[in-house]
C-alpha cells in the first residue's frame, strides 16, 4: 500500500548500528589482564579527547571502549581492554591481522579550550588512565599553552600499573607524575603507596587557576572531588569521565541513564557542577 | 481530513476488509479477561465493544520484544559483511485507545530524537494507526484523564469516535487515512466537531481516578520527593520482575545480544525489551549496581515518567495512564498510588 | 582441535540427555563441532579427560560423591545440565523424611532393617541426602530446567566455541511472560512460581494454560517474603505453600526454609 | 578351543545405550555357568513418598519427572489414577487427545531406540555416531523421524519433555488446529521414511534365540490396547482388570537382590512391544500387519531379540492409526471444555501400556486432595526378571559357540532389546553380588 524509501532507512540504520572494521596492527600486555590494542580504521575516527567508540566482535557482542590516543587525522585508534567479561574475553584471543567492529566515536568531550592558560591536574584510577591519555596527549603536546601540568595515577598494585614506560616519558618530558598504588603486595616499587586522594592536600596548586579532570571506578570520585574541594578548586573547573552500562551508545537503550541525563550523549565527560543536581551521578 | 458517521456495522466490514488486503492487528481476548493485538484472519471477530488495554501495548507492533538489527556473514578470505535487517512491511493497527495513541506519539518523540532510529521509524511510517475512544474509563486501574491522555488522538490516520448509541463518528486525519477509507460509503458528517464536544461532555466525570493534585504540581512534587520513605514503601513487595516495565507503552529500554549461527561464519545482533526495575539493569562489568536497591530503581521509573524524560523532551508526564503497570503488577503495586502517596506524604 | 565432550548422569529421568538428541535439526552441525567422547545413553566408548563433561543429575550416595569428584578432576568445564544438576529437583523433596522410613514404606520392613542396621548395606545404599552437584563440586555453568532449554544449551555450546562464558540474564520467569503477552494466572486467582523463579524459559508452562511450578530455581535475588505473602493473599494454605517450595526446590536453602 | 577352559569374567558395569544404570555380571567356569546376574545400579528417588502432600493435579506433573522417555505415559497413567481416585468422568474428545499424546510418545520411544540404541549393535559398531559418517542417510532419516514424533508431542502436549497441557479432565490449553492441520500432514509425508525405515530392520541380524515365557499386555476388545484395557495374560488368555493389578505384578524380593521383582503365573513374564504384538496381533492397523508379514514376524514369537522388530511394527501401528485420530480431530474440531473438579478422599488406579510395556499408578487422596499415598509400578521392573531368566538361559546355551567378547556382546544387545528405562526405577533397590 506504501511506497518507502527503503534505502533512506538502511543508511540510518548503518549510521546508527554499523560498525566499520578495524585492523589489529598491534597487540601488547600492559597487565595480566589488561591488553593494548592499536587499530587501524578505513576511514579517520576524528575523535576528542574523552570520547568512547563502540567496539565489537560479531556474533559475540558489543561494549563501549575508551579512546586512549590523543586526536588527530589519521586512521589509527588505539585501546587498552580489560578482560573482564564475554566480550573482552574474546577479544583478548584476537591477534594482529584480525578485525573488529568499531563505530564512533561517541559522547561529549574534554574541551582544551577550558583547560587553556590553566595548571592542570590529572587524576586516574585504573583503567581511568585510558582516557584522560587521550587528553594528556595533547596537552603534553602544547605544554607551553598550560601553566602546572600534575598527573596523580594510581592502582591496586605494581603489577596494575597502565603505561608504566610512557610515565616515564611523561616524566622526562617535565610533567610532574605522582605514581601510587593502593598495596606494593610484596612487589618491587620505587613510587608511592596511597589512594589518589592522599597527595591531593599537599598538591602545589593555585586553586583558582586550576582545573582537574578525572577517571576512574566509580568509588573513586566522591573521594577526590572531596579532597579539590577542600582546595577551594570550583565544581566548574573538575571534569570527570563516568562508566555507565551501554548497549546502544545513542541514547536510545536506557541503560547508562543518570536520572535525567544519558551519560553516553550528555556525557561521558562532564563538568562536574553540572552533576550536582544529579543524585545518581557519583 | 474528512468526517464521517458510520454504523458499528459498517466500520467493522470495513476493518475486515482492510484485513483481507493487509498485515491488521486488533484487540482480540484471551485468557479469562485479558486482550491482544493480534493479526485479523477471515475467522477473527471484530468486537469494538468495551476490552481493557491488551497485556502489551501495540507499541509491540513499532518495538518488537525481539528484533534483528544487523545480519552478517563471514566468507573464506575472513571478510565479514554487515547488513541491517529492516522490516519495512506495511501493516494497519485498528482499535488503538487515547492512551496507547499517545504512548506512539511518545515514542515517535523518543526515536526520532538524536540519532534517529531507523528500525522504529521504518515501520513506524509503514504503520496505519485506527484510534478508538473511550467514553467510559476501561476499568479501575485506568487513570488517563490525570495525566491528558484521555482526548489524545495526535498520530492516528483515522480516529473513531462512538457519538450516540449506534453512530460513530470517523475523522480521516491523514492522507493515509483518505487511502484507507477511500470508496467507503458512509454518511457524511457535516457537524464533526459539536458531535465530538457532545460525546465528551457525555463522559462521567470524574474519569476514572484522578490524582489529588492538578497535573504540573503533580509532577513537580514526584521531581522534589527524591528523597521519600514512600520509595521503601512499596517495593517492600516488589519482585523486580520487570513487568512494569514491559507492559508500559512509553518504555523503550532494550538490551542488545549478538547470535552467531552454527556454521561459526553467519550470525545476527539483535535487541530485547529490558528494563530498569530489573536488578541488573545498571550494573557494569566488574559488578558495581548503580541501583542496586529495588527502591532505587522504582524511584527511577517512576521519575523517568514524570521527571526525566518529561524534562528531557519538553514534555508533559510520560506515563499515560493506561493503568498497566499497576493491573499487572504480579504484587499489584501501582504508579497511581506511589505517585498518590507522595503527593499526600507532605500534606498530613 | 575440537573439545572433547562428554555427558555423566546420575539421579535423573534422564530427559536432558534426551532433550539433546532431541535437537534434531542441529545435532549433526553440533556433532561436527565436537568430539563427543563419552555419552553413556548413545556411545559405548569413554574416555580420559574432557574439556567439556555436562553433568546429569542429582547426587544422593557416597559412591555418587566419589565419582563426580572423579569427573570434575577429569574435566575442564563442567556443566550442571538440567534442574536436577542445578538444584536437586523433585526428588530433593525425600530429603523431609528419614531415609530409613523411605525404605521402609517402598520397600517394607525387611528392607529398612537391612539399610538401618547392616553397615554394608549402608555404604552401599546410603541415601545420605539430595544434592545438586555443586554441593560437592565446582560448577562453571548451569543449564537451568526440568528439562533443559535447547536454546541455552546451543548458546552454550556456542558461547564455548567461541572461547567465551555463557550468560543467562537473572530476570524472573514473568520477563519471558511479558514477551509471550500471557495473561497473568494471578489474575484467574492461581498463583505461580514465577516472579521469584529464574528465567529464560520462555514460560513455556504458562503459555500452555499451566502456572510457573519453579523448576528453574530460585533467582538471587528473589523476594520470598513478599511472594509467600501473595500466597496467602490468595488463601494457600501454609503447608501448600512449603509443598509448592518444596516441588523442585527442596534441596535449595529456599525449599529447606520455608 | 576346547569348551572345557571356558572361564568368562563378564562384568559390565555401565551397560551404555540404555536409560539408567544397569550392570551385568556373568561368571562362567570351565564351560559352565556359574552365575549371570544382572543389577540396577541407579540410585533411588523415592517418588512414591515423596508425592505426599501434593494435590491431584501436581501428582502426574512431578512423577513425569520418573523418566524422560515415558513421561507422557506416566503423566497420563498418574492422570487416570488420579481421575480414578476423584470419580472423575471424562469426555470423548479429551480421550481422543490424550490417545494422540500416547501415540506420538510410542513414535519418539520406538524411534530413538531402535535407530540409537540398537541398530548400532545390529550394524557392529558402537554408536549412532560413526553411522552418521557411513550411513549419513540412515542417520538424517532417524532423525527426521524422531523430529516429527517430537514436534508432534509437542503439539499435543506443550512440550516434548515433561508436557504440561494435559492435566485431570482434559486440556489446559487445547491444541491449534491448524498445528494439527500441518502435523497430519507432516505424518503422510514420513510414509516413505517409515518404508525406509523397514528395509533397514529387515536387514538385520537378529540372533536365533528362543525362550518361550509369559506374555503380559492390556487388552481392550475395541482395539490395538495403548491408552486403556484390561490386563491380559497369554498363559490364561484371559484378563483382568486394572484394579487387581497387584495380583498381577506380585512383587517380591529375591535371595540375591532386594530389587522388587514381579511374576505372574510363572517364574517371570514379558511386557512391552512383544508381549503386546503377540497378545493384540489382530487389532493391529492393517499396514502394521503388511508390515509384520514383510519383516518375518509371526505372532506369537518367543525371541525377545525380536522385541525391536515388534517396535517398527507399532512404529506403523502408530503413525497410520495417528493419521486416522487426526483427521478426525480435524473433522470435528475441538471445543473448549470445563476442567474444574471437587477434591475428596479416594484411592485411584490408572493403567497405561507405555513402550516398555504396562504401567501402573496408584494414589490415595484425603478431603482436602492431598496425596497420601502412592505406588507405582513401572515396565522394567517388571520385565527385569525376565531379562535375567532369558540371560540364565541363553549363556549356556551360546557359551559353546561364542567368545567373550562376543557373549558380552550379546548380553548387552539382549538387555538393551528390552529397551530398559531404568531411571524410572522407582521400586529398585541397588544390588550388589558376590563373585
Ligand atoms: C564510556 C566507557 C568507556 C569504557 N572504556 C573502557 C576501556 O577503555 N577499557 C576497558 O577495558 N573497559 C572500558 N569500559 C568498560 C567496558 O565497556 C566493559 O568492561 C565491557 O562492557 C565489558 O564487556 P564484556 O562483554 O566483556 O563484559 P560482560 O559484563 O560479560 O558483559 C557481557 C554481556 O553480558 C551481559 N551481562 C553480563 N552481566 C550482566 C548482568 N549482571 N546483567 C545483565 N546483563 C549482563 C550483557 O548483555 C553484557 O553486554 C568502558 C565503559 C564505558 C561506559
Ligand atoms: S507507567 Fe504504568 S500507567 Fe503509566 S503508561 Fe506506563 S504502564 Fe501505563
Ligand atoms: S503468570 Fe507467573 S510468570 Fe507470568 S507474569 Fe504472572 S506471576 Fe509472572
Ligand atoms: S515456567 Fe516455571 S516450571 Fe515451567 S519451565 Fe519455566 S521455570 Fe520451569
Amino acid at each position: 500500500m506504501m511506497n518507502t524509501s527503503t534505502e533512506h532507512y538502511h543508511q540510518l540504520a548503518r549510521d546508527a548500528f554499523m560498525p566499520q572494521p578495524g585492523r589489529i596492527v598491534e597487540i601488547a600486555d600492559m597487565t595480566a589482564k589488561d591488553r593494548y590494542f592499536r587499530v587501524e580504521l578505513e576511514k579517520p575516527l576524528g575523535h576528542r579527547p574523552g570520547q568512547f567508540v563502540m567496539v565489537s566482535v560479531m556474533g559475540v557482542g558489543e561494549a563501549p571502549i575508551s579512546i586512549s590516543n590523543g586526536p588527530g587525522d589519521d586512521n589509527t585508534l588505539e585501546m587498552v581492554i580489560r578482560r573482564i567479561g564475554r566480550l573482552t574475553q574474546v577479544i583478548h584471543d584476537l591477534k594482529v591481522g584480525d578485525t573488529m567492529g568499531i563505530r564512533g566515536p561517541y559522547g561529549s568531550w574534554f574541551d582544551l579550550e577550558n583547560f587553556y592558560g590553566r595548571d592542570v591536574l590529572f587524576v586516574a584510577g585504573g583503567l581511568g588512565l585510558v582516557p584522560l591519555r587521550s587528553l594528556i596527549v595533547p596537552v603534553l603536546a602544547e605544554a607551553d599553552r598550560f601553566g602546572k601540568i600534575t598527573l596523580i595515577s594510581g592502582c591496586r598494585n605494581p603489577a596494575e600499573e597502565l603505561y608504566c614506560d610512557q610515565l616515564n616519558e611523561w616524566t622526562e618530558a617535565g610533567l610532574e607524575v605522582i605514581r601510587l598504588v593502593d598495596c606494593t603486595e610484596n612487589m618491587p616499587w620505587q613510587f608511592g603507596v596511597g589512594l589518589v586522594t592522599a597527595p591531593i592536600p599537599k598538591l602545589k596548586l593555585d586553586p583558582g587557576k586550576t582545573v582537574a579532570a578525572l577517571c576512574g571506578p566509580p568509588v573513586m570520585y566522591k573521594f577526590v572531588i572531596a579532597a579539590l574541594g577542600a582546595r577551594d578548586v570550583s565544581y566548574n573547573n573538575i571534569y570527570v569521565d563516568l562508566e555507565r552500562r551501554m548497549k546502544c551508545g545513542v541514547g536510545k537503550c536506557g541503560h547508562c541513564q543518570i536520572n535525567k541525563i544519558y551519560c553516553c550523549q550528555d556525557g561521558p565527560v562532564f563538568r562536574f557542577s553540572d552533576l550536582a543536581l544529579l543524585p545518581e551521578a557519583l | 481530513m474528512s468526517y464521517y458517521l458510520a454504523t458499528k456495522k459498517e466500520l467493522i466490514d470495513w476493518i475486515q476488509r482492510l484485513a483481507a488486503e493487509n498485515q491488521l492487528y486488533f484487540p482480540e481476548k484471551h485468557g479469562e479477561a485479558s486482550y491482544r493485538f493480534n493479526r485479523v484472519g477471515p475467522k477473527s471477530e471484530i468486537q469494538f465493544d468495551r476490552y481493557i488495554p491488551t497485556v502489551v501495548p501495540p507499541v509491540k507492533l513499532l518495538v518488537p520484544a525481539r528484533e534483528e538489527l544487523l545480519r552478517f556473514r563471514t566468507d573464506a578470505e575472513g571478510k565479514t559483511e554487515v547488513q541491517p535487517s529492516l522490516d519495512t512491511s506495511f501493516r494497519v493497527i485498528a482499535g488503538v485507545r487515547s492512551c496507547d495513541l499517545k504512548g506512539i506519539s511518545l515514542m515517535d518523540l523518543f526515536f526520532k530524537d538524536g540519532v534517529p532510529d531507523a528500525y522504529y521509524l521504518a515501520r513506524r511510517e509503514n504503520t496505519a494507526i485506527i484510534g478508538y475512544s473511550c467514553n467510559t474509563p476501561c476499568d479501575e486501574s485506568a487513570f488517563c484523564a490525570a495525566v491528558d491522555s484521555l482526548d489524545h488522538t495526535e498520530g492516528a490516520d483515522v480516529y473513531v469516535t462512538p457519538v450516540k448509541e449506534g453512530d460513530l463518528l470517523v475523522e480521516v486525519k491523514t492522507s493515509l487515512g483518505e487511502k484507507l477509507t477511500a470508496g467507503v460509503d458512509w454518511k457524511k458528517c457535516e457537524d464533526p466537531e459539536a458531535r465530538r464536544i457532545g460525546a465528551v461532555t457525555a463522559r462521567p466525570e470524574p474519569f476514572g481516578r484522578s490524582f489529588p493534585a492538578p497535573l504540573p504540581d503533580t509532577m513537580k512534587i514526584v521531581a522534589d520527593k527524591y528523597q521519600s520513605a514512600v520509595w521503601e514503601k512499596h517495593v517492600k513487595r516488589c519482585f523486580s520482575c520487570g513487568t512494569c516495565n514491559l507492559v508500559c507503552p512509553t518504555c523503550y529500554c532494550f538490551d542488545v545480544v549478538d547470535d552467531l549461527n552454527l556454521d561459526a561464519a553467519s550470525g545476527n545482533r539483535s535487541r530485547s525489551w529490558d528494563g530498569c526495575m530489573l536488578p541488573h539493569f545498571a550494573e557494569v562489568s566488574g559488578g558495581h549496581n548503580f541501583r542496586a536497591e529495588p527502591a532505587a530503581r522504582q524511584r527511577h521509573r517512576v521519575n523517568r515518567k514524570f521527571t526525566y524524560l518529561p524534562e528531557k523532551y519538553e514534555h508533559g508526564a510520560v506515563c499515560v495512564g493506561c493503568g498497566r503497570c499497576g493491573r499487572q503488577c504480579t504484587s499489584h503495586i501501582d504508579i497511581f498510588d506511589i505517585v498518590t502517596d507522595l503527593i499526600q506524604e507532605g500534606s498530613r | 582441535m575440537k573439545p572433547k565432550v562428554a555427558f555423566f548422569d546420575f539421579s535423573s529421568c534422564e530427559g536432558c540427555q534426551l532433550a539433546i538428541l532431541n535437537c534434531e535439526d542441529i545435532l549433526l552441525d553440533i556433532l561436527n563441532l565436537v568430539d563427543l567422547v563419552e555419552f553413556r545413553m548413545a556411545l559405548t566408548e569413554t574416555a580420559p579427560r574432557y574439556d567439556v563433561a555436562f553433568v546429569e543429575g542429582s547426587i544422593h550416595r557416597d559412591e555418587d560423591i566419589e565419582r563426580i569428584l572423579d569427573i570434575r578432576a577429569r574435566s575442564t568445564y563442567l556443566v550442571a545440565l538440567g534442574a536436577c544438576a542445578c538444584i536437586g529437583n523433585v526428588q530433593a523433596r525425600s530429603n523431609f523424611v528419614a531415609p530409613a522410613v523411605n525404605y521402609g514404606e517402598i520397600y517394607g520392613e525387611e528392607a529398612r532393617n537391612r539399610v538401618q542396621v547392616d553397615p554394608d548395606y549402608w555404604d552401599l545404599w546410603s541415601h545420605t541426602r539430595v544434592r545438586p552437584i555443586d554441593a560437592i563440586v565446582k560448577v562453571d555453568a548451569y543449564l537451568r530446567g526440568c528439562p533443559i532449554v535447547p536454546r541455552e544449551f546451543l548458546h552454550l555450546v556456542k558461547s564455548l566455541l567461541q572461547g567465551t562464558q555463557p550468560f543467562f540474564p537473572p530476570n524472573a520467569v514473568c520477563v519471558d511472560c511479558k514477551m509471550n503477552e500471557n495473561e497473568c494466572v494471578l489474575e484467574r486467582g492461581l498463583t505461580c512460581m514465577g516472579p521469584v523463579t529464574w528465567g529464560g524459559c520462555d514460560s513455556i508452562c504458562i503459555n500452555s494454560g499451566y502456572v510457573c511450578d519453579g523448576c528453574r530455581g530460585t533467582l538471587p535475588h528473589a523476594n520470598v517474603e513478599a511472594h509467600i505473602e501473595l500466597m496467602r493473599e490468595h488463601n494457600i494454605d501454609d503447608r501448600d505453600i512449603r509443598s509448592r517450595y518444596r516441588l523442585f526446590m527442596g534441596a535449595e536453602p529456599i525449599g529447606r526454609g520455608v | 578351543m576346547d569348551l572345557k577352559q571356558k572361564t568368562y569374567n563378564i562384568d559390565v558395569k555401565h551397560v551404555t545405550r540404555v536409560e539408567g544404570h544397569g550392570r551385568i555380571i556373568v561368571s562362567t567356569s570351565e564351560g559352565k555357568v556359574k552365575e549371570v546376574k544382572l543389577s540396577i545400579t541407579e540410585a533411588n528417588r523415592f517418588f512414591e513418598n515423596f508425592v505426599k502432600g501434593m494435590s491431584p493435579a501436581e501428582v502426574p506433573w512431578i512423577v513425569s519427572r520418573i523418566c524422560g522417555i515415558c513421561c507422557v505415559g506416566h503423566q497420563l497413567t498418574a492422570i487416570k489414577a488420579a481421575e480414578d481416585a476423584l470419580g472423575i468422568q471424562v469426555s470423548p474428545q479429551t480421550i481422543l487427545l490424550r490417545k494422540l499424546l500416547t501415540e506420538s510418545q510410542f513414535l519418539q520411544s520406538h524411534v530413538l531406540h531402535v535407530y540409537f540404541l540398537a541398530v548400532p549393535d545390529f550394524m557392529g559398531v558402537k554408536s549412532v555416531l560413526p553411522l552418521a559418517r557411513t550411513h549419513p542417510e540412515v542417520v538424517k532419516r532417524a532423525l527426521r523421524l524422531k523430529k516429527l514424533a517430537n514436534d508432534y508431542t509437542t503439539v499435543f502436549g506443550g512440550r516434548m519433555l515433561h508436557p504440561m497441557a494435559s492435566t485431570l479432565k482434559g486440556w489446559r490449553k487445547l491444541p491449534d488446529l491448524d498445528e494439527i492441520a500441518a502435523l497430519r500432514k507432516r505424518v503422510q509425508e514420513a510414509i516413505p521414511d517409515i518404508q525406509e525405515t523397514l528395509k533397514v530392520v529387515k536387514t538385520l541380524k537378529i540372533p536365533p534365540y528362543e525362550r518361550e515365557t509369559e506374555y503380559v499386555s492390556l487388552k481392550h476388545p475395541d482395539e490395538y490396547a495403548l491408552y486403556d484395557g484390561d490386563i491380559y495374560s497369554s498363559d490364561t488368555k484371559s484378563s483382568v482388570p486394572v484394579d487387581n493389578y497387584l495380583d498381577v505384578t506380585n512383587e517380591f524380593t529375591v535371595a540375591h537382590s532386594t530389587t522388587k521383582w514381579s511374576k505372574w503365573h510363572r517364574d517371570s513374564y514379558f511386557t512391552g512391544a512383544l508381549a503386546r504384538v503377540n497378545n493384540n496381533f489382530d487389532q493391529l492397523q492393517p499396514e502394521a500387519k503388511q508390515a509384520a508379514e514383510d519383516l518375518g514376524f509371526k505372532a506369537p514369537c518367543y525371541n525377545p531379540y525380536m522385541n525391536n522388530v515388534a517396535q517398527i511394527i507399532e512404529v506403523v501401528h502408530c503413525a497410520y492409526h495417528s493419521a486416522r485420530m487426526l483427521d478426525e480431530v480435524l473433522g470435528s474440531g475441538l471445543k473448549e471444555e470445563d476442567i474444574s473438579y471437587e477434591v475428596k478422599a479416594g484411592r485411584g488406579i490408572g493403567s497405561c501400556e507405555v513402550p516398555r510395556g504396562i504401567l501402573f499408578h496408584d494414589y490415595t487422596f484425603d478431603e482436602n486432595g492431598r496425596c497420601i499415598a502412592g505406588n507405582a509400578i513401572i515396565p522394567t521392573s517388571q520385565n527385569i526378571n525376565n531379562v535375567e531368566q532369558d540371560m540364565k538361559a541363553f549363556v549356556p546355551q551360546m557359551l559353546p559357540s561364542m567368545s567373550q567378547e562376543e557373549l558380552t556382546l550379546h548380553m548387552e544387545m539382549l538387555l538393551r532389546a528390552y529397551d530398559p528405562c531404568i531411571s524410572c526405577s522407582v521400586h529398585m533397590l541397588d544390588v550388589e553380588f558376590v563373585d
